[in-house]
């Protein structure tokens, strides 16, 4: 126990990003057959982040710039470590057994917030603009996200992830089906946090370059496509956790995980940009009075 | 001993990532932008040999010279260039980046590209085909692999003397001056 | 002697000898000023875990003056933060006008605030009040003419609160014949309910305006904008903290809390109590959403200021140990992060001379200290772990999950993320980005100004890492003073019924994976190479010194689009209304106002007879 | 032929009573050409655009006339209704080429004038905002003259790749196609 | 401290080097927020200096260069180039070459509409239309190197005529294209034109004032897309468009939908033009033979033609002093003013992320500004 624990420790990260950009390589290649074409190969999306860490030179712009990258992936490894990745006897719980949901809402912010500075840090307009879009429409997907999980925990009067996983005991006690409202408020809230189409106003590159990340090069690149990876894994992890009762083994983890990813890969394909405002009173509309009505639903 | 396998290991990946990674900077400077639409979308699909566009240059290893360079373009386009980071590769696009091309004697559009910037590979055509773009980055992937595709390096070494070759055509010179 | 007697004694003279001796020179009146409050600190901090107390009769009242775990709590946030303000005032206003005014008003507030955490009757309660209120007011209009306005409102509002929490006392000694809050606690249950609830109104109303609940708060973004950096910093950081302390007592001493027996409750909580809590997440909610739009570092750091004292107002509001000790911990975070931005600006202001934000930018290299309490400032401030905002954070949500009240959750959710947005402008918009050329010479302020800003940015990274020393504190005054059941902390963990954390596992986490992460980055890598400010990529043109391209105007403009609706409802603007409509009145009235000295006794007179007749009413 | 060129004949006539300076001949059904010598330009302008409703203004061209010392503005006006272009050619002197703006009855004729002085070298009095257009720091004569010389700019300024020197050799293949000899592609030749 | 007064607004450079823009140009934009409050456009990175090429090169020499002009759509300027040459000349033009003629320009158009219908919704983030419809236009471009051996550039239409006549069961060819991109047509509505987010984004956005766009001389589209019923293929009909049955598409609204609503219906009218032309087409030669090139000499005079291309109306002011070259070669594109100073003016109080989106739906193309 004790040495499968340690060694989960340090692989988790690891297993983190090559899963989630091996899952980026294979939505590239959906993506191309929706487009009629072949697309990259599955491990395009690795090859990307070895050859940015082979680099040669990178440019910097100052302190903030420097750490942003190593403070953003300290913030997902430090996500990761508070969340149950496998449950059940052969679970992987590294240290989620210290934290709670609460927790993890906030600590999904620490790597936003270090690469919202080191943009800020690069003095490029678009990359401000960039770190601007991104933050309105958070305020924009958060309405929903946190109707949702306000309903989980006090429909299951826990704030514990553990405790909701057991919840979900069986399939039928899923909160996909159980709290389907707030499932399809969360899931709307997702497509948010993916940043995928039509949520792409950070990254806009037809307007903004490429946004917050447009100054950052070579193995600061590396290293934010690295965390890119981790947190898109990250991220449905929890999705999975919370709705999908969490995952016993890795092919369960990896089938679900995989459902959820698709989801906002495929609204993505055929929707155009938002416009920020759009955006955020988009979240505000629909998902937030799905969400409201899920409450009713908890509280009645 | 050791060390050096562990180097000659590291240069391998790298170089095999390098090849099959290789992130075109969207800027069309010339004509020839006309044929990178279809180069990359579904007809010929650059994407597949890992040729995705890219938006700013800090990002960017290959810099495509879609074909003529007017004397305005030449100093954004070295601009560009210097911004983007090591491995870099240029690839002139058509005729008029080898000698002129239709332009021969206009007024306004430099007629070798290799004089200002350091051109790994030379895609000849007015304009080239997808076809030809598409074996031009092959070729670039075999460079690389070789280690020949080393333009960065000579811009480096030879920096004085493409200094004064731009100096010489872009009148106003208001840039601020690099160091690697 | 006494200590309490002999703190306020420091204190007040020193007030006055800074005032009198500072017309000699400047080293003198902040020398006796800075020397009386450590001074007075020092004989604080003896009173740790004491219970003493000392009472008088004056005038024929009895005036008792005692310290208990609850005003020693308090206590320490005023001297805490009252001598690093002192510290930073030292260098901050050096060359400046009226230091000696500066140094009497700021001695005075301290002394008055110590003496209304102090004060265990009505009486004296209200007249350290009325000190504090008149010694703030001084330093707002600190830069005379621009400042009257905002010295105005801030006048004005505090009026009405203090009339209204005169009416309550008054109506409390009516009814009891005493000021001692132990009658009170001990009298309130006998009071029947609409009596009860009059007297929980008012003094809401009374301390709400000192707290800046909305909508009674539209003094406090001109108040603390005008004032003195470092008195802005002690305005908002303690000062509002005043309300917070008169809430505590409301709830937990005078025994508003007991209310639920006898009227209708939701979730368990008293109906006012419960409007009270609107008003606190609301506030927040608000408060936030307009300090995003603030182009004035002190407008937005007030409206933060604002929103935040809604947290904690909601975490009294829902009478349950949870709750207090939310508040209570969110109050002292408050104290430090408010601390450490307002002096930050104020440094800031001190070396550039102006606090718009869209004019500034890309200080980060000129005042990396300066930076680095910023960035943790806002950090706490976002409630972001592993520093102390989670703590506070989590405390509040866990309470509102507890009552299983939903909607507060959310907006108190809501309110939280929408701080982010000011968060990352405040830093962005002062400290990163380009910088205009007229700030490439500026420097880092001096060690008298970074060395109180840096302590507290110590104090904030220690409290996240273990908050369970301040949390056992407020456990102490919890039990012995306010009657609640204090939360376990046998475990060095927070725990409660529905989840637990632990900050020391979330803060070795965090630094084990910065710094292994760290030392790979940079031992595998080359140092990168250092480019120029304005060397980004502008699409391959070369932008002239002219051109401008730092992004700080307007920064949430798409935001700003989509909440219009709320900020075009501004509660300044309804008073403005309001103001207009009664125009007409006020002409009539001002027949009556016959400028007559004994029509004014009349009047008086009069009132008081009507207000007395109201209370019989009440009763 | 003469019925189809009603509406040509119309205008004709109404700016000949106009404007005496206004020399109008009709080039072919829709093309009206008026050479307007001396007056005030944004008058007749104005006159077309507001009377005759020529409300387009398609662009203006700039020919170098180095025989005449001249240079020759021509305004081609469209008038939706009738179908109809009218070129008004104006003629500058060449050494100090000087003539009124139309910005203000065309807004967009910004653009047209400074290309104009870019390329010519011609004066615009009044325009708002004559900054560069399509050069950058050039310092020769205006590339559009005549007497600016391409081929020998270039040659100053720019390097050969060897073996691009004559660039003759398609006109070759051409002169051999149609069995005659390359002739003498300089410039004097006309 | 330094004397440099800064701008309040922030600068955004929209290009040259940017994936938002169309072709090499830049937009210096001052922001506030993300509202726009001046747009400034700079040309020239494109600039060869063609009129003064032409000035150096043969009658015939000219055809490669004109057709460079525009690179999207090169056809257009070599049917001007040419039926200025023959209005100089009074050349005719044999009936087969016309109807030729037509079928390349509206080929052409289609071929710049799939190419607009990408870059429309690629700049509004829609990445799955560039791909189909620029994949799509291959099979036009398939038939334009069938018959002329050039992909982009055809140098096929010439004085006298056209270059060669179309293969052998080249019509079948191209009808089948047809079917198969009016088939696609539904599936880019679905994509793209009926997509909420698409009408969310396009509707009232970029309005273009009906009166501004008369006096500001706008043209094609951006014009029919105010209303106004405008083509220079009804105005001034030209080879044999007023044989053919075809009206004029307008849509109201003046706002980028409208301006996108006006291309997708005229991709559709394309697609009947050029099967109208496949029916009618005559048979006889395709070329009235002029002169030895090398001692062509066109007479003296001038001509101002016209053409509809698929941005608008494309004029060419030729003169010719009876020499073996031309004398003056003067070409108005009509991205000329779309894309300078209506842009200017339009972007103002627009908003940033809809820059890209406008500036698409001029149809602004810098080659043809700056030549």
């Amino acid at each position: 126990m004790d040495t499968s624990f340690n060694l989960w420790i340090l692989l988790m990260p690891f297993v983190g990003a090559l899963v989630g950009l091996t899952y980026m390589g294979i939505g590239r290649r959906i993506i191309a057959r929706v487009q009629h074409r072949y697309g990259p190969p599955i491990f395009q999306n690795i090859v990307d982040v070895l050859k940015l860490y082979s680099k040669k030179t990178a440019i910097t712009h100052g302190v903030m710039f420097h750490l942003a990258p190593t403070l953003a992936i300290t913030g997902t490894i430090s996500t990761l470590m508070f969340l149950p990745i496998l449950t059940g006897p052969h679970g992987i719980y590294l240290f989620s057994f210290k934290g709670d949901l609460i927790l993890l809402m906030y600590i999904m912010v620490f790597g936003c917030l270090a690469m919202a500075l080191g943009a800020g840090q690069s003095g490029n307009p678009n990359s401000a603009i960039g770190v601007s879009r991104g933050l309105s429409q958070m305020v924009g997907y958060e309405a929903p996200f946190v109707i949702a999980m306000v309903t989980l925990m006090v429909q299951f009067n826990t704030t514990s992830v553990h405790d909701i996983i057991k919840a979900q005991d069986s399939f039928v006690h899923w909160n996909m089906f159980q709290s389907p409202f707030a499932f399809i408020a969360a899931l709307f809230a997702f497509l948010g946090f993916m940043g995928n189409k039509p949520f792409d106003v950070v990254i806009a590159p037809a307007e903004i370059a490429s946004g917050p990340p447009s100054e950052f090069g070579g193995k600061y690149l590396a290293l934010m496509q690295t965390n890119r990876g981790m947190f898109a894994f990250v991220k449905l992890v929890l999705y999975v956790d919370l709705f999908m009762g969490g995952a016993a083994n890795f092919v369960s983890l990896l089938a679900k995980t995989f459902f959820f990813y698709l989801i906002p890969l495929f609204v993505g394909i055929v929707n155009p940009r938002f416009r920020t405002e759009q955006a955020i009173t988009f979240f505000w509309k629909w998902p937030t009075v799905i969400g409201l009505l899920g409450f009713l639903m908890v509280i009645l | 001993m050791k060390e050096d396998w562990g180097k000659e290991a590291g240069n391998i990946i790298a170089r095999w990532a390098r090849k099959h990674s290789l992130w075109v900077l969207a800027y069309g400077t010339g004509c020839g932008a006309i044929e990178i639409p279809p180069t990359m979308t579904s007809r010929y699909d650059a994407e597949r040999f890992g040729i995705t566009g890219m938006a700013t240059p800090r990002q960017a290893d290959v810099l495509l010279i879609t074909g003529y360079l007017a004397v305005k373009t030449l100093k954004r386009v070295i601009r560009t260039y210097e911004q983007m980071q090591s491995p870099k590769y240029v690839m002139g696009f058509g005729s008029c980046t080898i000698n002129g091309g239709m332009y021969w004697d206009s007024y306004n559009t430099i007629k070798r590209l290799d004089d200002y910037l350091p051109v790994d590979i030379f895609i000849n055509g007015c304009m080239p085909r997808p076809e030809g773009v598409i074996d031009g980055f092959i070729e670039l992937q075999k460079l690389i692999d070789s280690g020949q595709a080393n333009g960065w390096k000579k811009y480096q070494d030879n920096l004085e003397w493409y200094r004064t070759n731009q100096k010489k055509v872009i009148k106003n010179w208001k840039m601020p001056d690099y160091n690697w | 002697m006494e200590t309490i007697p002999l703190i306020l004694l420091i204190l007040f003279g020193s007030a006055l000898l800074s005032y009198v001796i500072g017309k000699i020179n400047f080293v003198l009146k902040v020398g006796v000023a800075l020397a009386g409050i450590l001074v007075s600190g020092y004989y604080f901090l003896q009173l740790y875990g004491q219970a003493q107390s000392y009472t008088f009769r004056l005038l024929g009242f009895d005036i008792i003056w005692r310290i208990n775990p609850l005003s020693w709590f308090f206590g320490m946030l005023i001297f805490g933060l009252g001598i690093l303000v002192a510290i930073f005032s030292t260098s901050y206003m050096k060359n400046k006008e009226r230091v000696d005014f500066y140094c009497f008003a700021l001695c005075m507030t301290i002394a008055s605030m110590f003496g209304i955490v102090v004060s265990g009757d009505l009486l004296s309660f209200f007249f350290f009040w009325e000190i504090m209120t008149w010694a703030s007011f001084l330093m707002v209009i600190y830069y005379r003419y621009e400042a009257q306005a905002a010295g105005i409102k801030y006048f004005v509002m505090s009026m009405i609160g203090a009339y209204s929490m005169l009416i309550a006392i008054l109506m409390v000694y009516a009814q009891l014949g005493t000021f001692s809050f132990d009658a009170l606690a001990s009298g309130w249950s006998d009071f029947s309910v609409s009596f009860q609830i009059a007297l929980f109104v008012l003094f809401a109303i009374g301390f709400g305006v000192k707290a800046a609940v909305m909508p009674l708060h539209t003094w406090a973004p001109d108040a603390y904008g005008m004032s003195p950096a470092p008195f802005s910093a002690l305005f908002s950081g303690v000062l509002s903290k005043m309300g917070i302390y008169g809430f505590a007592l409301l709830m937990f001493v005078f025994g508003a809390g007991k209310l639920a027996g006898s009227v209708t409750t939701i979730h368990g909580v008293a109906l006012p109590s419960y409007i009270l809590a609107w008003f606190g997440a609301l506030t927040a909610l608000i408060a936030t959403l307009i300090a995003v739009m603030q182009d004035d570092a002190k407008k937005l750091l007030a409206y933060s200021s604002v929103g935040q004292l809604g947290y904690i107002i909601l975490g009294f509001s829902l009478n349950s140990s949870m709750g207090t000790t939310a508040a209570l911990f969110h109050a002292v975070n408050h104290t430090i992060f408010k601390g450490m931005l307002f002096l930050s600006i104020g440094a800031v202001f001190y070396r550039t001379g102006t606090r718009k934000l869209s004019e500034m930018g890309g200080l980060i290299s000129n005042m990396p200290y300066t930076f680095f309490v910023v960035l943790l400032g806002i950090i706490t401030m976002a409630g972001i772990p592993p520093l102390s905002g989670f703590v506070g954070k989590w405390l509040i949500y866990e309470a509102l999950l507890e009552k299983q009240m939903v909607l507060l959750a959310v907006v108190a959710f809501m309110a939280s993320t929408a701080a982010f947005l000011y968060c990352y402008r405040l830093i962005f918009t002062i400290f990163l980005g380009q910088r205009p050329p007229r700030f490439d010479d500026v420097k880092e302020v001096p060690w008298t100004q970074r060395a109180p800003m840096l302590l507290l940015s110590l104090l904030t990274i220690y409290l996240g890492f273990y908050p369970y020393g301040l949390l056992n504190l407020i456990g102490q005054a919890e039990s012995t003073v306010m009657g609640l059941v204090p939360m376990n902390l046998s475990q060095s963990i927070l725990f409660n019924d529905l989840g637990h954390v632990s900050t020391i596992a979330v803060m070795n986490t965090v630094g084990t994976v910065f710094v292994i992460v760290f030392v790979l980055f940079n031992t595998l890598y080359k140092r990168s190479r250092k480019v120029g400010l304005k060397d980004i990529h502008t699409s391959g043109e070369v932008p002239g010194p002219e051109i401008n391209l730092h992004y700080a105007t307007d920064f949430y403009q798409p935001f700003s689009r989509s909440i219009r609706y709320v900020l075009e409802r501004s509660a300044d603007r309804l008073y403005g209304q309001f103001a207009n409509n009664l125009e007409g009145f006020f002409d009539v009235l001002r027949y009556v106002y016959t400028g007559n000295a004994q029509t004014y006794a009349l009047f008086v007179i009069m009132f008081l007879a009507m207000l007395l007749m109201f209370t019989n009413w009440l009763i | 032929m003469s019925d189809t060129l009603q509406k040509e004949e119309q205008i004709k006539a109404s700016i000949n009573a106009a404007f005496r300076s206004a020399k109008v001949s009709i080039q072919r059904k829709g093309r009206i050409i008026v050479e307007f010598r001396g007056g005030i330009l944004p008058a007749f302008a104005s006159y077309l655009k507001e009377y005759l409703n020529f409300k387009h203004l398609s662009m203006i061209s700039g020919v170098d006339w180095p025989e005449d010392n001249q240079f020759e503005l021509v305004y081609h006006l469209w008038s939706y209704e009738q179908s109809i272009h009218v070129m008004v050619k104006v003629r500058l002197d060449r050494e100090a080429a000087k003539t009124k703006t139309l910005t203000p009855l065309w807004e967009h004729a910004e653009t047209y004038e400074r290309e104009i002085h870019e390329m010519l070298g011609v004066e615009f009095e009044g325009h708002p905002n004559m900054r560069d257009f399509i050069l950058e720091d050039w310092d020769d004569l205006p590339p559009m003259r005549r007497d600016f010389m391409t081929r020998e700019y270039v040659d100053e300024v720019y390097e050969w790749r060897k073996g691009r020197e004559d660039a003759q050799d398609v006109r070759q293949t051409i002169a051999e196609q149609y069995n005659t000899e390359v002739p003498n592609f300089n410039n004097e030749d006309k | 401290m330094s004397a440099i007064l800064q701008e309040k607004e922030t600068t955004l450079y929209l290009g040259p080097q940017h994936p938002g823009i169309t072709g090499n140009m830049m937009i210096e934009l001052k922001v506030t927020g993300d509202t726009i409050r001046k747009a400034t456009t700079h040309v020239g990175y494109l600039h060869r200096g063609f009129e003064k090429l032409m000035e150096e090169r043969l009658w015939m020499q000219c055809f490669p260069i004109v057709c460079r002009i525009c690179v999207p759509e090169p056809d257009p300027n070599e049917e001007n180039l040419a039926r200025a040459i023959e209005e100089l000349e009074g050349r005719e033009v044999p009936e087969r070459a016309k109807y030729i003629r037509v079928m390349m320009l509206e080929l052409s158009r289609m071929a710049t509409y799939l190419l607009w219908m990408g870059g429309q919704s690629g700049s509004a983030g829609l990445y799955t239309m560039p791909q189909w419809t620029v994949g799509d236009r291959d099979y036009i471009i398939d038939l334009f190197e069938e018959l002329t051996g050039g992909r982009v550039y055809h140098m096929y239409i010439w004085p006298g005529g056209v270059r060669r006549d179309l293969p052998e069961g080249f019509e079948g060819r191209v009808r089948k294209v047809l079917d198969y991109l009016e088939q696609r047509l539904t599936d880019y509505d679905r994509l793209l034109f009926e997509n909420a987010i698409f009408l969310r984004r396009a509707q009232g956005v970029g309005i273009l004032d009906k009166d501004m766009a008369m006096e500001w001389g706008v043209v094609g589209p951006p014009l029919r897309g105010c209303g106004i019923a405008h083509d220079v293929r009804k105005d001034e009909p030209y080879e044999v468009y007023d044989q053919l049955d075809w009206e004029v598409i307008t849509h109201e609204g003046s706002d980028v939908y409208s301006r996108a609503m006006v291309r997708r219906k005229e991709f559709e009218q394309s697609i009947s033009i050029v099967r109208q032309v496949l029916d009618k087409m005559p048979s006889g030669p395709v070329h009235n033979p002029g002169p030895n090139p090398l001692k062509w000499r066109v007479p003296a005079g001038e001509a101002y033609v016209k053409t509809e291309s698929a941005r608008g109306e494309f004029g060419y002011y030729v003169v010719s002093d009876g020499s073996l070259k031309p004398r003056r070669v003067h070409v108005r594109g009509p991205a000329y003013v779309h894309g300078v100073s209506l842009l200017e003016r339009m972007l103002v109080g627009a908003n940033i992320a809809d820059t890209s989106f406008i500036m698409n739906s001029l149809g602004t193309c810098p080659p043809e500004i700056e030549r």
